[in-house]
């Protein structure tokens, strides 16, 4: 079953990822995003990731794309206009890319290029949960990457809302009526 | 070994004073100055003991400092003083102090990150002095660039941004050069001990083929020249030096340029001798021709600043033409030279700077008829004038005749050409005395002028008090350097020796050649 | 056939088909009564009765309101994006369906639907995908009054989502386990201080450094179901009618269902985490009667909090969430952290 | 026994110096003048009282050595600040301190309406430090310092007004000819620090023999290399320009430096290397003929220039020259004679003409003067001595010296010089009195009132048109009648005077009396006998004299007749040989010359190094390198379309090579 | 247990899928999701690495590609915004501030 369903993710998966690339609205391009996170979400629970899954959708899903939305909400935006000969041009060569690059990661994934390493002999203890194990590895081994991807979310936070909130001497005015 | 890190200290002392002063409120001038000329005062009272604690009769490197830095390449932080560096070291505190001191009134604008600029500077230059890591010398030789592009580019004269970006492209140019060399040693010494590291006695020990040699030298010797500067390569100084604020002229002559001197004969002659050989006499003609060359268009400068910076080429080529006549006297000569070169133009840029302060100008035909008006400025102005052209009693003459004997040891026609410097500095700096400080006062605007202040003559005094005792007594600075001096031309000539014969079975005539001709006509063989 | 009875995959795919249908069955007739349960106690509390027309003491009225509303007219505006605008009504209801289907109701595994070992964080996934429907529905609108509201209703959960998700820490360093059984399960037996057991049941709220978290997860719940006080994307008296301004008939329904189902899908998890879930005095198989007591128990606060306190100014909710709520949490998980360290290794 | 201590000798007037520097604005005129010429007293005093007890030695042992410090030790070469006095140095300081000290003295009077008095006193003893430096070093490095100093005081004092254009560019003009001289000195010293491995003049003097072979070409390039030192501070061909210029100096000043004592410097270091000179013969003949030539050239300037101080520079020119040759003929000991003997006379001659200035009111044209005798009797009596001594008639000074340096030309068989100088003495005579007769006899070729008004309104004109002219802006005496100098002036003019009549009498040698004369024992140690110095026969000695006092006499005599008697002769001959005059009158155009050679070329050369390699060349060369990548950048910028999509576009060319690159390994 | 090439093709789809997107349109918000595509085409992989290698390392991985994500996007919107607010558009070929 869990092959099925494997199929019936990916299937979902491509689908709508290519919808969020081929359709002209940004509002339905993130739904069909946040769609297609969590088909990805299904794909790591069947990859015995349910952690990953479930955040993949807390953060995915809850947050980023909400946050899209927010901002086309917020910039009112409509149906994109793609017309001209620049455009063609451009749709061409990347789609003729996008085709390249998927032939040649195709024969890496046929010919087994790929090297991951030597697998380990005994897999990951779950014994109260893959939540629990990935706490293990991350609050030991990872811990200081940890730490700094926390400072980097903090830069990132301050950085954002110095950015929304514009230069406070230049239009003070435009501030307030945010 | 003392347990307290003395070296670290002196060096890292003026950078927390700088990020002091960084962060004091930026209107408050008089305090930041004030602050700022204390911090150079302890940092100068600081370094003094080096004078004493470095024992003369000792060659190697003293109150060395280690620790790892980044062990995965074997970088160390290694800090250690010879007779050499610690009196570079001397000289830098000492003029940093000066030019600090000579700063006050002339920085109006922006004044605490002047301060700090100057204070980080001299870290920078500590720094560089100290190290003896190879990677770390090369941190602090471009960590050192920072601040001067800075003091040139924001508080400097007209072409203050051409002139800043000029400095620091030809000096980059340069180090990029030396980084590619030192990485190549690095490789090398992995090859040959398996140990990374960038120790530089290591380097000492290391051997490389001479031709090989060859290409490493002019990397290094490259970025070196430039700093010097030598001849082809000097064009950066005259419009660094005009467009650099007094204080970062006097740092940028008494200390910085010696950096290409100290780092030739620190790092380039001892770790390449073989090549060495083969360059000096290139390397020597070209000094001389930068003697000659720098006293000639000294001469012919409108421009005071320039003229003291065309003099600083000349000087500087004293200094190089003594490394390469490697003995004794041509190496104590240039050491000397440095030192000199410091006190005197130092003080020469510094005595610009003060009737530059006055009248905004440095022309030197805006001026004339000065000593009527300002005598104390004019005496002072002529002793360090005279120390420039080397009259002997004062120290310049100490430096130039010990480069020119050892000159003229290896080679008379060096000391022949290069000697032609000695009459041609006179010409030049008469002239320029005369047309500035002699004659009637011509400008309406010059009869105003106000003498030195009580902070300028204290200033001068010491530079003064320099001038006189290297030059009546110079022995306690060359005890101190000489054993030093001596252990760099021995490690050179043996390390020449064996790597030639390692090279080639037979002993190299080269290395023959590089020990002193004695007196080859003992007895009369012409 | 027989071999597809057989089919182990098969059996599990049915009971959880027959669960669902239970379950959906269930919900639909308790979210209808609950707006019953909403009317009458509003009314009480209003000094009137609330309905009472359509069948004894107005028992059938909310199987009237359903049949209204299915014959009410289906309105669209113009400019509006037609399929979001239709989708979104759904997307309110479905997250609280799929909560439920995690949520212990009595012992297993009779009562329990599905048992996933981060049974937590699939809650947690839902309810931040419940801001969907309601941000959509608003902004598909073409309606400058619902489209406001969508904002303020996905800023607001957004905001309050994180105070929520930090306050149930300490149930699970309590539990060690992110499972919801786990966590009934870690709350089963009496209370024990030491070696003395305490005429306690040994629910959540009883450890003190539940305490906060339990106050921090309940006003966190009244917001993520937009509920009085904090029902600033519907506020009638500001936005007309929020988000759902411009829905009528059945998609008007089910945003009404999906809030309400919200509302007792949160009830049952502050019910899972902090009040022992269906552990009660007698035997076993009673479970479902306790569950379904505290549940209950709990919707009728919550009602009566909608019709006791004043709706918050926004800069007032937002304030109260980021620089209270939040800090306090994270306060509390460090506090209980190292209690709960210490007494493990004291 | 207490020590000699030399040293005091130089350090007295460097002590006052300080003084002066530190305390001179306290102390008045009156104090600084006491303080310097109290000092260089002490400094006399002290030097009487070192040669006294170096005499009372016995003449092997006659060399006191003193080592201050180790002035500074490199390797293997070192230099001491040490000092030496021997017979030769003895003579130099006695002269320096003594005559040194007279022109102190009359300085005070000269000088007392100078506002920069105190400054003044500053530099002299500024000299006199260096001036003793110079004499007493014994080795070849201090002597050098001296050397220097000495050029610098002279600068110095040459532009004292310095607001005076030509005083500067006179000073300036002494200190780089100088250094041109010190270039050759500071080479000669090297080759013998490079051969001997030492400057210490006993060490050089014994090592030499051992290491040069006589006549070879390193002993006669080092002593001509010393010999060129000589001759920019001696002012010999070709370095001698400076000297005529440096009379822009106040005249004590010229009688101190430009005569008397640091232009003497030359003559005392060539005969101080005598053992070095001797060993190079070609040296010594280049020596004397540098020094006979010189003798003659600047004499003939002499003869027709008539400011009077630049009579007495070519004049001393012309002597030196004569010291120079009696040098390159191997008679060091007449040479050192004549710097002795010159020095009285010929600072008698200055300090004269400094009173007849000085009386004049700053007037130096000689036709603008006569008839003074009456006016300035001890001026013009002193002056008479001095110029009988210098003409060279016996007994006076300048009698014995300059007869010995010919007596000895002739005896080695150096005809030509003989003749040289035996012109030269001819010469000399004529000039001088001419110069004597022109000043002080004859009638006054001035309105004493007229003149000075009429002075006042040409002051520039006369200032442009000799350049030499001793107007320093103070004003005194303008005005004022023609009278004698104040008693500071005329006493050390009267003792120069005494010096000059009987001077020379320590030098009367062979034929009067029986052995050496006095002044060549007390050389002996110093120079020895000389084994090739030939000794004439007394009758050829007498005949030589005769001669010499003939040909003076009749250099008088002809001065006497053409300026005095019968002025229409100069103004004759002056028409007659107008080229030849025009070519005297202007110095052979010998400033042009080195101007046209020299400082114009290396002036617009520089310019053009300036101006074209590094501007254009140099820099040119690294601005290229800018403008090189700014190209290179502007191409490059085309790829820099600012549209992220472009640089998309480029990211993913990037990954489609890294795929490439993964598929073929 | 699902063959890891399976996880691996359809990362490389997505990935693809995510490349076209940024190449094809010029709505910044869309490139932006796609860049978020390839994000998760990595994440995948990761994911499927991991349980091949019976290791959690992937699982971290994905873990700090998310937070990361986040950052990114944080940051990156409140660009769009900004540069919204400025030029009134949010076509990247309509915006080339960055040119030198």
């Amino acid at each position: 079953m869990v092959p099925y369903l494997f199929l019936g993710f990916a299937g979902l998966l491509i689908a709508t990822a290519l919808m969020v690339v081929l359709h002209k609205n940004p509002v339905t391009s993130a739904l069909f995003l946040v769609l297609s996170f969590t088909s990805l979400a299904g794909i790591y629970l069947l990859l015995q990731a349910e952690f990953i899954g479930m955040v993949q959708i807390i953060v995915y899903a809850g947050a980023i794309m909400v946050l899209f939305l927010f901002v086309i909400m917020y910039l009112n935006l409509q149906h994109d206009v793609e017309k001209g000969a620049q455009i063609a041009v451009r749709r061409g060569i990347g789609w003729m890319v996008g085709a390249l690059m998927l032939l040649f990661a195709g024969l890496i994934v046929r010919n087994g290029g790929f090297s991951p390493g030597p697998v380990q002999a005994v897999p990951p203890s779950l014994e109260g949960g893959n939540a629990q194990a990935i706490g293990r590895v991350l609050y030991s081994r990872f811990l200081f990457p940890f730490e700094i991807t926390s400072i980097l979310l903090l830069v990132a936070m301050v950085g954002a809302i110095v950015m929304i909130k514009g230069r406070p001497a230049a239009d003070g005015a435009e501030g307030e009526k945010e | 070994m003392a347990p307290i890190p003395w070296l670290s200290l002196l060096v890292f002392f003026p950078l927390v004073a700088a990020v002091l002063i960084a962060i004091m409120p930026a209107g408050a001038h008089k305090p930041i100055r004030l602050w700022a000329t204390l911090a150079a005062l302890a940092e100068f009272v600081f370094s003094i003991p080096l004078w004493w604690r470095i024992a003369p009769g000792q060659a190697g490197f003293q109150f060395e400092e280690k620790l790892d830095w980044i062990p995965a390449i074997g970088a160390q932080y290694h800090l250690g003083v010879d007779g050499v560096s610690g009196l570079l070291a001397l000289l830098t505190t000492f003029t940093t102090l000066i030019a600090v001191l000579g700063a006050w009134t002339s920085v109006e604008k922006r004044s605490r990150e002047f301060f700090a600029l100057v204070l980080a500077l001299e870290a920078g230059m500590l720094g560089t002095f100290f190290c003896l890591d190879l990677l770390l010398f090369y941190v602090f030789w471009e960590a050192m660039l920072i601040p001067m592009y800075l003091l040139i580019g924001v508080w400097g004269g007209q072409r203050r941004v051409y002139a800043a970006v000029k400095f620091f492209l030809y000096t980059m140019a340069g180090s990029v050069l030396m980084l590619v060399a030192i990485l190549s040693l690095w490789f090398m010494q992995k090859e040959m001990s398996g140990i990374p590291t960038f120790d530089l006695h290591a380097f000492y020990q290391l051997p490389i083929s001479p031709d090989r040699q060859f290409w490493l030298f002019l990397a290094f010797a490259f970025a070196f020249a430039i700093k010097v500067p030598m001849f082809p390569l000097h064009t950066w100084l005259p419009d660094a030096h005009v467009e650099a604020p007094t204080a970062g002229s006097v740092i940028l002559a008494a200390v910085l340029l010696k950096m290409g001197t100290y780092g030739f004969l620190r790092f380039a002659m001892p770790m390449f001798p073989n090549a060495l050989l083969v360059c000096a006499p290139w390397i020597a003609w070209l000094s001389i021709i930068g003697i000659v060359y720098g006293a000639l268009v000294a001469m012919v400068q409108p421009d005071l600043k320039k003229l003291v910076a065309y003099s600083s080429v000349s000087h500087m080529g004293f200094a190089m033409l003594g490394l390469m006549a490697m003995n004794a006297q041509g190496f104590a000569g240039s050491m000397m030279t440095m030192l000199n070169h410091g006190v005197s133009t130092g003080a020469l840029f510094l005595l610009v700077g003060v009737i530059y302060e006055r009248r905004h100008t440095r022309k030197i035909a805006d001026f004339g008829g000065l000593w009527k008006v300002i005598p104390v400025y004019s005496v002072i102005f002529l002793v360090v004038m005279l120390s420039s052209v080397g009259l002997p009693g004062t120290n310049g003459f100490i430096g130039e005749f010990l480069v020119l004997l050892g000159a003229f040891k290896h080679n008379v026609w060096w000391a022949v050409v290069a000697a032609t410097g000695v009459i041609l500095s006179a010409c030049y700096m008469l002239w320029m005395f005369q047309r500035v400080v002699f004659g009637p006062v011509t400008h309406e605007e010059n009869q105003k002028l106000t003498d030195l202040s009580f902070r300028e003559r204290l200033v001068f005094a010491p530079l003064l008090l320099l001038v006189f005792w290297m030059g009546v007594a110079p022995q306690p600075f060359l005890d101190r350097m000489q054993p030093t001096l001596d252990r760099v031309l021995q490690m050179t000539n043996d390390r020449a020796q064996v790597l030639a014969e390692m090279a080639a079975p037979q002993p190299a005539p080269v290395a023959a050649s590089l020990v002193m001709p004695a007196p080859a006509e003992q007895g009369g063989a012409r | 056939m027989a071999a597809l009875m057989q089919n182990e995959v098969f059996q599990v795919a049915l009971w959880a088909m027959v669960k669902v249908g239970i379950i959906l069955g269930v919900m639909l007739g308790v979210v209808s009564y609950l707006i019953y349960a909403e009317r009458k106690i509003c009314g009480h509390i209003q000094a009137r009765t609330g309905p009472n027309r359509v069948g004894p003491l107005g028992l059938l009225q909310p199987i009237a309101d359903v049949g209204k509303l299915l014959f009410k007219e289906e309105f669209t505006p113009a400019g509006a994006n037609k399929i979001i605008f239709h989708i979104a009504p759904i997307l309110a209801v479905f997250p609280a369906i799929v909560t439920f289907s995690v949520i212990p109701m009595g012992p297993p595994p009779m009562f329990v639907v599905t048992d996933i070992n981060v049974g937590l964080l699939l809650f947690l996934a839902m309810s931040s995908l419940g801001v969907y429907g309601i941000t959509l529905g608003g902004w598909s609108s073409n309606n400058k009054y619902a489209l406001l509201g969508g904002l303020r209703s996905s800023a607001q959960m957004i905001s309050y989502e994180l105070a929520m998700g930090l306050s149930t820490i300490p149930v699970l360093l309590r539990s060690g386990t992110l499972s919801l059984s786990g966590i009934v399960d870690s709350q089963g037996g009496a209370y024990q201080i030491g070696g003395t057991t305490l005429p306690l049941p040994n629910w959540g709220i009883f450890h003190w450094y539940l305490v906060l978290p339990f106050f921090i997860f309940l006003i966190c719940s009244f917001a993520e179901t937009n509920r009085a006080p904090f029902d600033l994307p519907e506020a009638e008296g500001e936005l007309v009618a929020g988000f759902h301004t411009e829905y009528s008939s059945m998609k008007w329904a089910l945003f009404f269902l999906g809030e309400y189902m919200n509302m007792i899908v949160i009830c049952s998890i502050i019910v899972t985490l902090f009040l022992g879930g269906w552990h009660g005095p007698g035997p076993a198989i009673l479970g479902i009667v306790w569950y379904l007591l505290k549940l209950f128990a709990l919707l009728f606060f919550f009602i009566w909090v909608r019709w006791t306190y004043p709706r918050l100014r926004y800069d007032q909710l937002m304030g109260f969430g980021w620089k209270v709520l939040l800090p306090a949490s994270i306060a509390n998980v460090v506090i209980a952290a190292v209690w709960l360290y210490w007494r493990a290794n004291a | 026994m207490n020590l000699p201590m030399l040293w005091i000798i130089p350090a007295l007037p460097l002590a006052a110096v300080a003084l002066n520097l530190l305390f001179g604005d306290r102390l008045g005129k009156k104090g600084t003048s006491f303080l310097a010429c109290g000092a260089v007293g002490l400094a006399f005093a002290a030097a009487i009282r070192a040669v006294l007890t170096l005499a009372a030695r016995s003449p092997e042992e006659r060399q006191m050595v003193e080592t201050a410090w180790t002035w500074f030790r490199v390797g293997d070469f070192s230099a001491d600040v040490s000092f030496l006095l021997d017979p030769l140095s003895a003579i130099m300081v006695l002269v320096v301190t003594g005559v040194g000290f007279l022109i102190h003295i009359y300085s005070i009077g000269y000088m007392a309406e100078d506002p920069s008095f105190r400054r003044f006193f500053l530099y002299l003893n500024l000299f006199m430090f260096a001036m003793l430096t110079l004499v007493l070093a014994d080795n070849y490095l201090l002597m050098f310092v001296g050397w220097e100093g000495v050029g610098l005081c002279s600068y110095l004092l040459i532009g004292f007004w310095h607001e005076k254009q030509s005083a500067t560019d006179a000073g300036k003009k002494a200190f780089i000819v100088n250094r041109i001289g010190d270039f050759g000195f500071l080479l000669g010293v090297m080759f013998l620090i490079a051969w001997t491995g030492s400057v210490n003049y006993e060490r050089v003097f014994a090592a030499a023999p051992h290491l040069f072979v006589a006549g070879g070409s390193i002993i006669t390039l080092a002593t001509i290399l010393l010999f060129v030192g000589a001759t920019g501070k001696s002012a010999q061909i070709p370095l001698f320009v400076w000297l005529p210029d440096a009379m822009e100096g106040p005249t004590p000043v010229s009688a101190l430096i430009h005569a008397a004592t640091m232009v003497t410097a030359g003559v005392y270091m060539v005969v101080r290397s005598h053992v070095l000179f001797e060993m190079a013969p070609a040296t010594l003949e280049v020596v004397a003929v540098i020094g006979a030539a010189t003798a003659l050239m600047a004499a003939t300037i002499g003869l027709v220039q008539n400011d009077i101080k630049r009579v007495l520079a070519y004049s001393t020119v012309s002597q030196l020259g004569y010291m120079f040759f009696a040098c390159g003929v191997g008679a060091f000991g007449a040479g050192i004679f004549h710097v002795m003997t010159h020095a009285f006379f010929k600072a008698l001659l200055f300090l004269g003409a400094g009173s007849v200035i000085y009386g004049m009111h700053h007037e130096q044209d000689m036709r603008k003067m006569g008839g003074l005798a009456g006016k300035m009797p001890i001026t013009h009596l002193t002056m008479l001595l001095a110029t009988i001594a210098i003409a060279g008639i016996p007994p006076f000074a300048g009698f014995w010296s300059k007869d010995e340096i010919l007596a000895k030309a002739f005896a080695t068989g150096h005809y030509g010089i003989f003749a040289a100088g035996l012109l030269g003495a001819l010469m000399t005579a004529f000039y001088m009195f001419r110069l004597y007769v022109l000043t002080f006899r004859g009638k006054p070729r001035f309105e004493e009132h007229a003149a000075h008004g009429h002075a006042d309104a040409h002051g520039h004109d006369a200032h442009a048109a000799h350049g030499a002219h001793d107007d320093h802006g103070h004003d005194h005496g303008h005005g004022g009648p023609v009278k004698e100098s104040p008693w500071s002036m005329t006493v050390p003019l009267s003792i120069l005077a005494v010096l000059s009549v009987a001077g020379g009498w320590v030098g009367i040698g062979k034929p009067f009396i029986h052995g050496e004369s006095w002044m060549a024992t007390w050389l002996e140690p110093v120079l020895g006998h000389g084994p090739h110095m030939k000794h004439l026969s007394a009758p050829a000695e007498f005949a030589l004299m005769g001669l010499s006092v003939a040909v003076a006499a009749f250099g008088i005599f002809m001065a006497f007749r053409a300026y005095l008697q019968q002025p229409s002769i100069a103004t004759a001959v002056r028409e007659r040989f107008a080229g030849v005059h025009n070519a005297l009158y202007n110095k052979y155009w010998v400033d042009e010359f080195y101007g046209a050679i020299a400082v114009t070329p290396i002036h617009q050369g520089a310019m053009r190094l300036w101006r074209f390699w590094d501007e254009k060349v140099v820099d040119g060369t690294v601005n290229g390198v800018g403008y090189v990548l700014e190209g290179v950048s502007a191409l490059l910028r085309l790829f820099q379309t600012g549209y992220v999509g472009t640089y998309a576009l480029f990211i993913a060319f990037g990954v489609l090579a890294l795929f490439l690159h993964f598929l073929r390994s | 247990m699902i063959p890891v090439e399976w996880s691996l093709a359809l990362s490389a789809v997505l990935f693809t899928i995510g490349v076209v997107g940024v190449l094809v349109r010029r709505n910044a918000l869309v490139i932006f999701m796609s860049i978020e595509l390839m994000l998760n085409a990595a994440n995948l992989a990761f994911v499927a690495f991991a349980r091949q290698q019976n290791s959690l390392d992937g699982q971290i991985f994905v873990f700090f590609v998310m937070t990361v994500a986040a950052a990114e996007v944080a940051v990156g919107l409140a660009i769009i915004v900004n540069v919204f607010r400025l030029r009134e558009t949010v076509f990247v070929d309509e915006i080339n501030l960055l040119k030198g």
